[in-house]
């Protein structure tokens, strides 16, 4: 079976997932929609590997295939196929993603067996990777829009899935329009890119792209940051990023598999793909930089002092996003791709684990709450610790050799970059700090309530509030907390931790410098084209940075230690001692005050304003009623004039006599 | 002088082109006479039913005479047997039919007396005859007074209501007043030309010379007044209102029908033909007429609560419409105004039947108020009436629309493009007191301000219950549902008054 | 020559005439078995036609006013082919619906349904100009006595307010027709002398309104420009677009919802279509000429739609208001004055048709579950005990919002394009109202769906009827997302030779070889 | 002899029957003032078809008498009638139609 073929099975395993559950949701019993949705995944995954090899067998000059199936749209110049591109690096995407997919699949099976919408949950799950699949393999930058927006829908449909939340509705509203606003870039970077190049689909619009513009063209750079802007609100890149913290309304594998290991890459997966406009337009691959490093430190200093278990490894996932996008607008593509596939298996596990300790909690998810947990949940507490590790980047864990692998290449281009490079190393440092602070607090330390009760055996007694808000729970739909199972008696959610933990330790030696090229060398002729593909940091260079990366976490490792359980009152003399700036990292920064006045209210308030004013004074006012009015009144003059006096009348006729006489006279003279 | 005596030959008389003529003039004495005689069958059926055979025999001799063409006028020329004066015949002779139709009830008929009553309106119709076919001043002055005397009696027909009085005597007082002025212009006219034949006339306005007299001028402007008082043209406009309120129904439906038209056969034939020479003279001044006419009509209507005097006001305003097919002075502008004559007594005879039918069982008379819930009550009454208003306001599918967009077609062709505009925008303006009319029959009272569902609903009209006068006045709601059926039937097959038209258009061979 | 057009046409009215003399029990299922009839024509014909040709399809023309060389003539192309279809399916929806509720004089309400059927057909169909505006007026007489008739509140004054409105502009635009017919001359000979040939030749040829000729001959600029200005008040009224929707917020609320379905979804396209069909054709100048100030009508009517779409708290309003947005955008597509923003309008005027037929069953239902309420302020939280009008709504907004994949992106990314071919400017703004539009329409799907059960809301699925009247929408938006070619590869040819004049000028003066940023911004 | 002598007698009494229309309130003066109007165009009448020398004139303003007299006769009768309904015979009071 060729490429292509494989390809379009890759959609229709989680495309008929969805269709299956979501109509046939009456009659599925017990977990069977979750089973079912599993197995979907896992065809797609299966056909995933099977495009791999059918690439494999090509010539890697010839590891580009286009399959189309009909003509989406063709009119007027534009023309749209539903075609699919399977090269390298959307088989490498579409590996990832069904993988990781798969693996959450499983860990929800258990994890959201109680949940009153588990169906529905399901359903949503496979339409989402249905959509992010149909991201990576779309053959052109419509379909690419499309599935954009799909992921974009999806992830609004988990992330307010318990809807009866007021919280989780604003959650998903915020995150829908933020996405949206991306897509609207997209699309203008699309015409841009059309209205020059005269195509959509890839080959075309980088043949053209090559010939039409010269390097560093106005409207290429213009196209190049309006895909950026795409990218950062899918990515949560800054100051885009405001509604990836929120999205952890979502149940927690929704965390896991779409704010952490798939949709929100998809902005690096963009950068990529586009890679021959942004080598043409160095300009907005260093913005692109910039701000990735940016959101690496701003994210990192907010986890720092978060407390919610959750909204801590999201910002540490759009910290890690921030290497990505650093790292493939350094040019350095393997390396942020490599980065991309550790970090959706460490994160994810970190997600797992979290939700496993959430439902212990009985759905509390502030840390300060926590703490002991190691004794009553060993499974969870070892699996969180490997993820940690990884995110920290200790030596030998994944992390450590991608990210590190950034750096590194970052470091390389020199100049402007090696700021930057500089700025991810903090990044690192800090990375590890918070890192450890979570293990720290939460397993370590004195076993609360929770703890203990687990450790004799039964669950805690399930609150139905809000968290994040404190208000009453409607029970009607299910919310976190007693409903969701924890790893130590679930295998289904066990085995996935155990999978992932062992990636999130190993997968590093896929790419160890000098040694293992793997991701590279497979991913090579998609980058092939690049002008910076041999620029790859010598083995020594790799070795410095890997050894500074290395040595950073420790140190972050070590201080996490002695702030959280060696010396833990210290956190809160340093708290009191930088008051405003910890106020300044806990309010995150003030950015969504930012938005809401510059953005949220003034629109609300000129919605008031057209409804109070123009509507009632311009539009009814002046247009309804002065029209009418004026008719009006000329209708009580005329009916005035008619007194009903004959010698009125008798009057004005001769009035009119004469003004008619007189005009006919004037004629005459 | 005796051999001189003999010489004198006797004037040959045109028997056939007259006929029309002696059969209204003929017929109404006859049933004055027929009326002398008591009984109420005599009165009730033989008088009505008489003067309708009378005019039946009428409409055929006009059609019998139906030649189009510019006919040689007969009575030395002071009288013209085109397809003008015959096709404006025809419709003066429809609108009597129903007029007598809707007087079958009336009480008029009674305080005036069967014969009288009859009699008189069959005089008016013959001078409405004459004045259509006037090609001299003096026939155009007979026709027009022979029309109005009759009229200012119909006019006061109610003796018991101090309103019909009022109507009459303020009729005939400003109407006096107009014709005083028409005949000052005609002498001057006379005066400055020194004949009285329309043809001669023209001939001497041909001449350059004529066109700067100040006599000449003078005259016209006076005869044009005359004119525009009887066709009821804004600022001569003002008795229309109330005398059409106090009339009895059937005169005031008469008289916005046929005395409209006569007044228009007349005005083109004077302006077209006997003055087509100074066109850039009175075509200005006729169009401010048209304007003002229009605005001040349409204005006028709005808020009315009397459904007469609102029909009178829109009355006046479809005047301004049709005088607009005048100041073009052409060919198609005559077709035009032919055409819309006769949608125009369509529209308006459903109307008036329907508001005829009405004031006899409700207790609000010809209030608007006496619609209220027809749809439900009566739906023939009901969709005569809406489809009278639609047309008025000039909807499609009804000859109403088809005579406006003729009327705007010969204004845009004519060169007076903003009089095509006028007429839209006054249309525009009726919709407010047309739709106010359907509102009330369909949709309970029609006040156009915002009102709470429960007050808008509807119920079934106050006094006597409809079904029993729909019934009890077949009559009425037959004309009224033939005139709405004519005016649908015409307005989505026009082409037969368009052939009409097109015949009564080719009389005036001196347009172009 | 073909007669089965003007049969179709008439076949509503006819069936609604036998109705009104059937007892009453028959009239909706007859007058129902009308549309479907209607509805299956325009299936056949979406399979018939033949998409190569950008000519007049099943062309039926006949004198009807020789007089004033008006003629009954009637054709199918690419622009109103799927018009055509969209008011035959809208008109069995809302029959359908309709026909769920009793109503106090059926006979009467049915009748005016058909008749109302049988005026927009034959407005899409119309290849005269007047018979366009004949029938362009026509549809407001039975609007006209459904709202004033069955509507609730303040109807009346709703009704009339709505038909004064759009007659003024209507009128307007009749003396424009006329104005076009006279005063445009032939290619070859001069007016005068196209009069006097009028006048010998008795049969009254002198003008003709067809809308091909009128697109051979010419027409001085001046006079050009103030018919444009007539016509557009006419379509724009009709549209609505601000400021000329004074009209809307009365009418929608006092309308029923059947028939706010079809006023909403069909009638606003009359407007817009008449801009593609009459204005752009015969009067390319003109809309050159005016071309700014018609984008920025379009663009202030996106925002501002947009805007108080999502400050309502009636849902009907919420709908109401958005369609002026989306009617912006498709007055921005067309006077982009480009094929590839025609094409774009052409197929934002059926999904939004669809969608906003769509949204307002779905109203419906959920006034039907919150006591008759339809403020937002008293719904929410329905989805739990209705999966299925959650999903169905769902589909339905994502597509009101015209989240890619879905028809209606397909339609406003042609727009875009063809906006940002000469007018980036216009372009960026309106794309501000698409993030806009997520807004309020998710808004709309939460206040409905989510949040806490409201006080008065007793949720409960789809009924079996309202199902029927809904799922063939859904399946429709779903199937035309999928496969949005169907639409486009039909209208492209009549579309693009609609604009093809006016886009000539405009590249004339606008159109350089080289891209050029500088021209854009 | 020259004409428009009479033709500016004839003008005045038009005048000043036009102006007695306007002033005075009694129905039976002002169809005096009607008479007068009429009778000015009739004077016009004669007068003119002196100067051209032609008889239609005449024959005009005779006409123009039986119309006149019937006139005055309708009026009379109309106010008659008035009387009857004891109606004041005052055309100010005859105001009940109007607006």
């Amino acid at each position: 079976m060729s490429a292509g073929s494989y390809g379009w099975l890759v959609l229709a395993f989680p495309l008929g997932g969805a269709l299956l559950i979501a109509l046939g949701w009456r009659l599925l019993p017990g977990r069977s929609a979750g089973w079912i949705a599993s197995g979907a995944i896992f065809g797609s995954f299966l056909s995933a590997i099977g495009a791999l090899f059918a690439l494999l067998e090509r010539e890697p000059e010839a590891r580009a295939v286009t399959s189309t199936w009909f003509s989406y749209a063709q009119t007027a110049g534009l023309s749209v196929d539903m075609g699919l591109l399977i090269d390298p690096l959307s088989v490498f995407m579409a590996l990832v993603v069904s993988g990781v997919s798969l693996l959450i699949h499983i860990y929800s099976v258990a994890y959201m067996a109680s949940d009153r919408g588990y169906a529905r949950y399901f359903a949503y799950l496979n339409l989402f990777v249905f959509s992010m699949l149909l991201l990576v393999l779309a053959g052109n930058l419509i379909l690419l829009t499309v599935g954009w927006a799909f992921v974009g829908a999806a992830s609004y449909l988990l992330i307010s899935f318990w809807y009866r939340r007021k919280t989780a509705t604003a959650a998903g509203m915020k995150a829908f329009v933020i996405n949206v606003i991306g897509d609207v870039g997209l699309v203008i970077a699309t015409f841009l890119l059309f209205s020059e190049t005269g195509a959509v689909d890839y080959a075309g619009v980088f043949d053209g792209a090559a010939k039409v513009f010269e390097p560093g063209d106005t409207t290429l750079v213009i196209a190049c940051l309006l895909l950026l802007v795409g990218a950062f609100a899918k990515s949560a890149q800054l100051p885009l990023h405001t509604w990836l913290p929120d999205a952890m309304e979502g149940p927690t594998p929704v965390s896991a598999l779409i704010h952490a290991a798939t949709m929100v890459t998809a902005g690096v997966y963009l950068i990529a793909r586009t890679h021959p406009l942004f080598e043409l337009a160095p300009t907005a691959a260093d913005v692109a930089a910039i701000v990735g490093t940016l959101t690496l430190l701003f994210a990192a200093t907010v986890a720092l002092v978060a407390t919610d278990l959750k909204r801590i490894i999201a910002y540490s996932t759009i910290s890690q996003i921030g290497y990505m996008v650093l790292g493939v607008s350094a040019f350095a593509y393997s390396a942020g791709l490599f980065h991309l596939m550790t970090h959706a298996f460490f994160k994810a596990l970190l997600f797992m684990a979290a939700g496993s300790v959430i439902a212990a909690m009985a759905g509390r998810q502030s840390i300060d709450a926590m703490g002991g947990l190691r004794v009553a949940m060993p499974l969870t507490f070892a699996t969180f610790t490997a993820g940690a590790l990884a995110l920290a980047g200790a030596p030998l864990t994944s992390g450590f050799f991608s990210k590190d692998e950034v750096i590194a290449a970052t470091l390389d281009r020199g100049g402007l970059y090696t700021v930057l490079a500089i700025g991810a190393y903090v990044g690192a440092l800090l990375t590890a700090l918070y890192a450890f602070r979570i293990v720290f607090r939460v397993f370590l330390g004195e076993p609360v309530v929770e703890a203990r009760s687990l450790a004799r055996g039964q669950l805690a007694p399930s609150r139905h509030e809000n968290p994040a808000t404190g208000e009453q729970e409607d029970t009607d739909v299910g919310f976190p907390g007693p409903e969701h199972h924890i790893a130590e008696r679930e295998r289904s959610m066990a085995a996935p931790m155990g999978a992932l933990a062992l990636l999130a330790l190993l997968a590093g030696l896929l790419g160890v410098p000098a040694v293992t090229h793997v991701v590279d060398r497979f991913l090579e002729p998609t980058f092939a084209d690049s002008q910076y593909i041999d620029q790859t940091p010598s083995d020594g260079a790799a070795y410095l940075g890997l050894a500074i990366g290395g040595a950073l976490s420790l140190v972050g490792i070590a201080a996490a230690y002695l702030l959280y359980v060696r010396r833990p009152a210290l956190p809160l003399v340093l708290r009191a001692r930088f008051a405003r700036t910890h106020r300044l990292l806990s309010s995150r920064w003030y950015f969504d005050e930012l938005f809401d006045r510059l953005l949220v209210r003034p629109t609300v308030a000129a919605g008031r304003f057209g409804n109070a004013v123009v509507e009632r004074f311009l539009v009814q006012g002046a247009l309804v009623d002065g029209t009418s009015a004026v008719v009006r009144a000329g209708s009580s003059a005329a009916r005035a004039a008619q007194t009903g006096q004959v010698r009125a009348y008798a009057f004005l006729l001769i009035l009119g006599v004469s003004a008619l006489v007189l005009y006919f006279l004037s004629g005459s003279v | 002088m005796v051999i001189a005596a003999a010489t004198i030959a006797a004037p040959e008389i045109d028997y056939a082109g007259l006929a029309p003529l002696f059969a209204t003039a003929g017929g109404s004495i006859v049933v004055l006479l027929t009326g002398l005689v008591r009984g109420r069958l005599v009165q009730r059926v033989i008088v009505p039913l008489l003067s309708a055979v009378v005019l039946l025999a009428a409409i055929g001799l006009a059609v019998w005479n139906w030649q189009p063409g510019d006919a040689k006028p007969i009575v030395e020329g002071a009288l013209a047997i085109d397809t003008l004066a015959f096709g404006m015949a025809i419709l003066f002779y429809v609108a009597g039919l129903c007029a007598i139709l809707l007087s079958l009830r009336e009480s008029a008929v009674g305080s005036v007396g069967a014969g009288e009553y009859f009699a008189l309106m069959l005089a008016s119709i013959s001078g409405m005859t004459v004045l259509a076919g006037a090609e001299s001043l003096v026939t155009l002055f007979v026709g027009l007074e022979l029309l109005s005397i009759p009229l200012y009696v119909l006019c006061a027909g109610r003796l018991r209501r101090a309103t019909s009085l009022e109507s009459g005597l303020k009729y005939l007082i400003v109407g006096s007043v107009g014709s005083a002025t028409l005949l000052y212009g005609l002498a001057l006219l006379y005066g400055a030309t020194g004949t009285t034949d329309f043809g001669e006339i023209a001939a001497a306005a041909g001449k350059g010379s004529i066109a700067t007299d100040s006599l000449f001028l003078a005259g016209t402007a006076l005869a044009a007044a005359g004119l525009a008082f009887k066709a009821s043209v804004a600022p001569f406009h003002q008795w229309t209102p109330d005398v059409y309120e106090g009339a009895p129904t059937p005169i005031t439906a008469l008289m916005a029908v046929a005395t409209k038209a006569a007044a228009f056969a007349i005005i083109v034939r004077f302006f077209d033909q006997a003055l087509i020479a100074i066109r850039g003279d009175w075509a200005p001044a006729l169009a401010a007429l048209a304007l003002t006419t229009i605005v001040v009509g349409n204005v006028g209507a709005i808020g009315q609560s009397s459904l007469k005097r609102m029909l009178a006001w829109s009355g006046v305003a479809q005047a301004g419409y049709l005088l607009a097919g005048v100041v073009v002075g052409t060919r198609l502008g005559l077709q035009a105004t032919a055409f819309y004559l006769a949608a125009y007594l369509a529209m308006n005879m459903a109307a008036f039947a329907v508001v005829s039918a009405r004031e006899r069982v409700s207790e609000h008379g010809d209030r608007i108020d006496s619609l209220e819930g027809l749809g439900r009550a009566s739906p023939w009454l009901a969709w005569a009436m809406t489809i009278a208003m639609l047309a008025l306001a000039g909807f499609p599918a009804t000859a109403g629309f088809i005579g406006k967009l003729y009327l705007i077609d010969a204004a845009v062709a004519g060169g007076y493009q903003w009089l095509g505009v006028a007429i839209v925008v006054g249309s525009m303006v009726s919709l407010a007191y047309y739709l106010r009319v359907v509102a009330v029959i369909w949709m309970g009272p029609g006040d156009l301000a915002p009102a709470p569902a429960t007050v808008a609903r509807a119920h079934p009209a106050t006094g006597g219950s409809a079904q029993a006068d729909a019934a009890a006045q077949p009559e009425t709601v037959a004309v009224a549902l033939l005139a709405a059926a004519a005016t649908v039937f015409f307005g989505i097959v026009p082409a037969p008054l368009f052939d009409a038209a097109r015949d009564v258009g080719s009389s005036l061979a001196g347009l172009g | 020559m073909t007669v089965h057009l003007s049969v179709v046409i008439f076949l509503p009215l006819a069936a609604a005439l036998i109705a009104l003399i059937l007892p009453r029990r028959l009239t909706a299922p007859l007058v129902f078995s009308a549309t479907l009839g209607v509805l299956g024509y325009a299936i056949a014909l979406i399979a018939d036609f033949d998409a190569a040709s950008g000519a007049l399809q099943y062309v039926t023309d006949a004198a009807w006013i020789s007089e004033l060389g008006v003629r009954y003539s009637l054709g199918v192309d690419g622009l109103n082919l799927f018009l055509i279809a969209l008011t035959a399916l809208l008109w069995v929806v809302a029959t359908f619906a309709a026909s769920l509720r009793t109503w106090e004089r059926p006979r009467l309400f049915f009748f005016h349904l058909a008749l109302a059927e049988t005026a927009v057909l034959g407005a899409f169909c119309a290849q005269d100009l007047i018979l366009f505006v004949v029938f362009f007026d026509l549809m407001l007489v039975p609007f006209y006595f459904l709202i004033g008739c069955w509507g609730d509140g303040q109807r009346v004054y709703a009704t009339t307010k709505f038909v004064i409105y759009t007659l003024v502009g209507s009128l307007l635009m009749l003396a424009g027709a006329v104005a076009i017919g006279v005063l445009s001359e032939a290619p070859d000979l001069p007016a005068a002398a196209q009069a006097l040939a009028g006048v010998s030749a008795p049969g009254g040829s002198r003008l003709s309104f067809s809308l091909a000729d009128l697109q051979a001959r010419t027409l001085p600029a001046g006079t050009q420009q103030w018919i444009f200005l007539l016509f557009a008040a006419a379509f724009l009224v009709k549209a609505p677009a601000f400021p000329f929707h004074g009209w809307m917020p009365d009418a929608y609320r006092a309308t029923p919802l059947p028939v706010l379905v079809l006023l909403s979804a069909v009638l606003s396209k009359v407007g817009v279509y008449g801009f593609l069909r009459v204005v752009l054709p015969i009067l390319p100048e003109a809309s050159l000429h005016f071309q700014d100030l018609m984008l920025v009508i379009a663009v202030v009517s996106i925002i501002y739609g947009s805007v108080l779409a999502f400050s309502q708290d009636e849902a009907r309003l919420v709908v109401g208001y958005s369609s002026i947005a989306q009617l912006g955008f498709i007055t921005l597509g067309i006077f982009s004055l480009d094929p590839k923003g025609a094409q774009g309008a052409v197929m934002q005027m059926v999904t939004h048709g669809l969608v906003t037929a769509a949204l307002f069953l779905i109203i419906a239902a959920l006034a039907l579950r919150a006591g008759g309420s339809e403020s937002l302020a008293r719904w929410g939280g329905t989805a739990l005990r209705a999966p299925v009008l959650a999903t169905l709504f769902l589909i339905v907004a994502l597509a009101t919002l015209a989240m890619p994949g879905s028809p209606n992106f397909v339609g406003e990314l042609l727009i875009l394009f063809g906006t940002f071919e000469d007018k980036l400017v216009y372009g960026i703004v309106a794309s501000v109202g698409v993030v806009l539009a997520a807004v309020y329409t998710i808004r709309l799907f939460q206040r409905a769906m989510h949040n806490r059960v409201a006080p008065d809301v007793e949720s409960r699925d789809l009924s079996l009827g309202e199902l029927a009247t809904l799922a063939p929408l859904v399946a429709v938006i779903v199937g035309l997302g999928a496969y949005p070619q169907l639409v486009l590869k039909r209208s492209e040819q009549a579309t693009t030779a609609r604009v093809e004049q006016a886009s000539k000028l405009a590249h004339r003066t606008a159109r350089t070889a080289a891209f050029n940023i500088d021209r854009r911004w | 002899m020259d004409a428009s002598w009479f033709v500016v007698l004839s003008a005045f009494i038009f005048c000043i029957g036009a102006a007695g229309v306007l002033t005075r309130r009694n129905p039976l003066v002002i169809l005096l003032c009607l008479e007068l109007m009429l009778n000015a165009g009739n004077l016009a009448l004669v007068s003119f078809s002196r100067m051209h020398g032609s008889l239609d004139g005449q024959i005009f303003a005779l006409i123009v008498m039986v119309v006149a007299a019937c006139e005055v006769v309708i009026g009379l009768g109309l106010i008659v009638a008035m009387h009857r309904r004891r109606l004041r015979i005052d055309v100010d009071e005859m105001a009940q139609l109007r607006g």
